[in-house]
Order: C-alpha cells, then structure tokens, then sequence
C-alpha cells in the first residue's frame, strides 16, 4: 500500500490547524481572511484525499464535485468579507453627526 | 533507444531546473539572478517537452505542449521585464 | 520495472526539488522582486512538473492544467508587479 | 512504476513545502509577503491536486488559487495596512497577558483537535470509507448527457448544488454591487504590460471556450471557464481599463443572473412537462446542459471580476491604457 493518503492526510491537518491558530492570533482583517483560507484549503484537501483510491485507479468523483464548488464560494466569500471590512473602514472618515442622527 | 534518448532529454531539463534553482540563492543581485533563471528554466522546459514528444508519438498532444512552451517563453520573457522595472523603480525611490 | 522507464519519474523528483529549492527567495526576500521572481520560477517548474506527471501517468488532462497554470502565473506576477507600483 | 519509492519522495516533498508555505505566510506579519507565499501556496496546491488524481480541481486551483485569490488579497492591501498599527498601541499590560493566555488557550485547543483528527487518519479510515456512491456516478454515466464525471455530479446528480451554488455567488455579486464604490485608477502600464495583455486576453478567452466545451467528457467545465474568463478581466482592469469591458448596468444585471434564471427556467420546464425538477429529458440532457453550463460560466466570471473590481465598473470614456499606447507608438 502507498503512503500517499496518510502523508497528505497529515498535511492537510497541518494546514488546517495552522490555518485556524493564524485566524486567532492575527488581529487584521486580510491576513485572518489569508489564514481562514488555508484552514479551508487543509479541509478540501482531506477530501480529496479520501477520493484518492490509490495510482491507476479512478478517484470518486463525488467530494472532487464538493471541493470544486467549495473552492468557488471560498473565492467569493472571501471576496465579499474583504468588501465589507473596507466599508466598516468607511465611517471613521465621514463627520460623527450624521451617523447619530440615522439612529434617532 | 528513442526511450532512452527521451528519458536522458528529461533528466537534463530536470538538471536545468536544478541549476537555475541553485543560481536564484546564489547570484549576488537581482538582475543577474533574472538572466540566468528566465534562460535557463526554459531551456529545461523544453528539454523536458524535447523528450515528451520522443516518448509519445500523439501528433496532437506533441502540438499541445510545444505550444505550452512557446506560450512560457513569450510569457517569461515579459514577465523578466517587469520584474526588472520593478526592481529598478524600487532602487531609483 | 525497467531502468529507462525510471528516468522520467527521476526528472519528476529533481523538478520537485528545484522548484522547493527556488521557493527560498519567496520565503526571505528581501525585495519584492526577489520574492516575484520565485513565483515565475514556481509558475515554469509548475508546468515541467505538470507535463511529466501527464507524460508518466497518461492523463492529457493535465496538460490543459500546465497551459492554464502558465498563463495565470503570469497574470499573478502581473498583478504583483502593478501592486508594487501602486505604493511600494 | 506506480508504486516506486520515488513518488514517496515526491509526495514528501510537495506536502512538506505546502505546509512550510503556508506557516510561513500565516504566521508572518508582512502583509505583502504573506500574500506572496499564499499565491505561491496556490500553484502548490496546484500541483498536489495534480498528482492525486484530481484534474479538474487542478484546473480550477490554478486559476482561482494561484491566480484570483492573490489578485484579490493585492487589491485589499491599500485598504488593510493603516488598521494594523492604530489598533496596537493603546493597550493595558493586564490586557496584554490576558491576550497572551487566551492566545495559548487557543493554540493548546487547536493542537488538541490536531492530534484528535491524526489519530482519526492513523485508525485506518481512509482506507474503509464505502464508495458506493462513487460506483452509483460510474453507473448511470452513461445517461447523464456527459462524460466527464465530476461534471455529470455537478450539473446532473448534484444539481441543486449547483443552483444554489450560484445563488450563493448572485447574492456576493449583489452585495459587492451594494457596498462598493468605483475602484481607484491605477497608474499608467508601460508597453510590455499593454503588448502582454493584448496577447493573453485573448488566449485567455479562448481558453475559457476551450475549457467550457470541453468540460463535457474531459476535466474542465463552467467553473474553471468562469475563473479563467475572470482572470482576462482582471488583467484588462490591471492594465488600466477601468472597466474592464463589462457591459453597462442592465446588461450587467442580466449577465450576473444568466447562470441561475437558466437554471431554474430550465428545472420548471422540466416540472411542467411533468418530469422531476431538474430531471432532463434523455437524449437532451447533454445540450441542456451545455447551455445552463455556458451562462453559468458567464455568472461566475462576472462575479468574480466585480470581486475584484470591489464596486460598480467605473464607465470611463478613455482608459490610461489608450494613452500609453498612442505614446507608445
């Protein structure tokens, strides 16, 4: 039997637990948003890993299906955390008044 | 013969890749490291892709990757001139 | 197994290892330049890794995975060089 | 030959270099270099979907991974780097400790999880998870319409994935359209950076109509098209066109919402006609989804140009790209 599956089956545990002491430790938003990343990366890798089914043998195409879909919404949700840490940055630049009177 | 002809194009484009790698930590400043990386790693690609097409004789798969290499080298070339613009717009600020 | 039929996955290995060796300048710098560079010889010694698996394990489908690999390499390094214009 | 000894080494070599990758480029405090090593992390991921059979997310992590997601990150630098010093430098020591506790609370836990899920990989499992499921996609293959079966999973077995799916990218699209603001103008390119985008946009839309077609029976499909026709906008944005040869708003609107409404038209016509939602026809299924799969490219390169847009395309009458090129020459 090949070592493949477990030697990327640790991997992707290392990334995901590096990637999720990188999300606790880091106070700035892009390099949280970097690490969550990698901590998803880590989990798409076990999946992929557990469609391996040894060389010459065709992988299950199911968590490939899974993963693809995953690596498209990681792309987008990352997209869309950054946009909205750059509009809470917005408000510090603009005079305080006006934000006081939209909660009256 | 052909095999082994293709096997010994490979391994030295995978020699290439080695020196390249070697001289990007030790040439002394940027540019020289440039020089000889963007030569030396296509050479190496296309030793490789040399002794792909020995081993399989696909016309079509031959003409898919002779034009991955040209693609690169046009690319590499490119992208060494920005890389060198950049290097030089940081020294001259 | 063959001796001759040994050598292309030794050319793998080798690729393998020059792309880690190259990775260094990436990690240490210490311009961005430096670090541009390892990413272009990542992108190269990608597509040579891409080309040797297709070519050991039969799939044509990684050489479709090489081409897109050189040319968003390239779109990275471009994306990097604008950034380092922008404010660096 | 599959089973030397060498492609231990290679497997070694590729696992070990990602995880340093990515340690080094979480755990650094260099904002411009982590997002370096992080592009770097994505081509290496490449490369390991690669060797574990995997072409399709090959494709896909090469374009998104290396390429898309670095872009995205470089375009957030300007907006990230003043937020770090302000908050550092007000803070009690008793704060400081507490932080640094809960900080090694936080790494004892992540160890321990760590090492629970090593332990979980050490039993054996991956060896004895059933795959009949997967013997279940391999069977009806043949009446999905397509070839390829991760393409038959999203587009056939799976398909309310996939519906939502681009839901879920409608919905970012329309939040980035509602948040942003036009970008900034970027600095003028030089001629190389103009002559290389008018050479890879092209080949870069070719490559997406490549892939799209033949995502059917081989690796690829609307997913991978989408990221690499996203990659050609990023690129016209990167070379100055400010618009990226978006259309204007309505068009716009209709392109985000093509992949899905498609979808869903296509899943009601299939109920009215009295089939299942989303059960298609046999014998059409593979055009019909061929075409869902043509606009749902369009959706998701769309999208994830606006992504890194960050805001509604600026309509600009004469982008800085035009005017090196008349110096130019």
């Amino acid at each position: 039997m090949s070592s493949t599956p477990l030697l990327y089956g640790l991997c992707a545990v290392a990334l995901f637990a590096i990637g999720l002491l990188g999300a606790f430790l880091h106070s700035g938003l892009l390099t949280r948003l970097l690490a969550v990343n990698v901590s998803g990366s880590g989990v798409l890798l076990l999946f992929v890993v557990l469609a391996y089914q040894g060389a010459g043998q065709r992988p299950d195409p199911v968590p490939h299906a899974l993963v693809l879909t995953g690596l498209v919404v990681a792309v987008s949700a990352t997209a869309l955390a950054l946009m909205l840490g750059r509009w809470l940055q917005r408000p510090e630049q603009e005079p305080e008044p006006e934000t006081e009177q939209d909660q009256e | 013969m052909v095999e082994l002809l293709a096997g010994v194009l490979m391994l030295s484009g995978a020699v290439m890749f080695l020196v390249g790698s070697i001289g990007l930590l030790r040439l002394p400043d940027i540019y020289c490291r440039l020089h000889a990386l963007t030569k030396v790693d296509n050479l190496g690609l296309g030793l490789i892709v040399a002794g792909l097409v020995l081993r399989h004789s696909d016309p079509r798969l031959a003409i898919k990757m002779i034009l991955v290499w040209i693609l690169l080298l046009a690319s590499s070339a490119a992208i060494a001139h920005l890389i060198a613009r950049q290097a030089l717009r940081r020294e001259s600020e | 197994m063959s001796a001759i039929e040994i050598l292309p996955l030794i050319a793998l290995t080798l690729v393998i290892l020059a792309l880690c060796v190259g990775l260094w300048p990436a990690v240490r710098g210490p311009t961005l330049a430096d670090r541009m560079l390892s990413v272009q010889l990542l992108g190269t010694a990608g597509v040579a890794v891409l080309m040797l698996l297709a070519g050991i394990s039969d799939s044509e489908a990684l050489i479709d995975v090489a081409l897109v690999l050189a040319l968003l390499a390239v779109v990275a390094v471009a994306a990097l060089t604008r950034e380092g214009s922008k404010h660096g | 030959m599959m089973d030397s000894w060498l492609f231990d080494v290679v497997d070694a070599l590729l696992a070990l270099t990602a995880v340093v990758l990515a340690a080094m480029s979480v755990l650094g405090s260099d904002q411009k270099r982590s997002i370096v090593l992080f592009i770097a992390f994505g081509l290496l991921l490449s490369l390991i979907w690669a060797r574990l059979q995997a072409p399709d997310l090959a494709l896909a992590e090469a374009a998104i991974g290396a390429g898309l997601t670095g872009a995205l990150l470089l375009s957030a630098l300007p907006y990230s780097t003043a937020e770090k010093g302000a908050c550092r430098q007000q803070r009690a020591w008793a704060d400081i400790a507490f932080n640094r506790a809960l900080r090694g609370l936080a790494a004892t836990l992540i160890a321990g999880v760590a090492i629970a899920m090593i332990w979980a990989l050490d039993d054996g499992r991956l060896q004895s998870v059933p795959f009949t499921v997967s013997e279940q996609v391999f069977g009806h293959l043949p009446h999905s319409g397509v070839g390829n079966p991760v393409t038959a999973v999203l587009l056939n077995f799976r398909a309310y994935d996939t519906l939502l799916e681009l839901a879920v990218l409608l919905c970012v699209a329309l939040g980035i359209l509602a948040l942003g603001q036009p970008s900034v103008p970027v600095v003028a390119p030089g001629p190389v950076l103009v002559l290389l985008v008018g050479i890879l946009v092209p080949l870069l839309v070719l490559m997406a109509g490549y892939l799209l077609w033949v995502g059917a029976h081989a690796p690829g499909g609307a997913f991978q098209g989408g990221a690499v026709l996203a990659a050609a906008g990023v690129l016209l944005l990167l070379s100055g066109h400010r618009d990226a040869w978006l259309p204007g708003p309505r068009l716009l609107a209709a392109a985000l919402g093509a992949g899905l409404f498609l979808f869903i038209g296509a899943g009601a016509a299939m109920t009215l006609s009295g089939a299942v939602f989303l059960e298609y026809p046999e014998g059409w299924a593979g055009a019909i989804i061929l075409l869902i799969e043509a606009m749902a490219l369009l959706s998701i390169a769309v999208t994830l140009v606006l992504a890194y847009l960050g805001g509604p395309p600026a309509p600009s009458p004469s982008p800085p790209a035009r005017h090196t090129d008349v110096e130019g020459h």
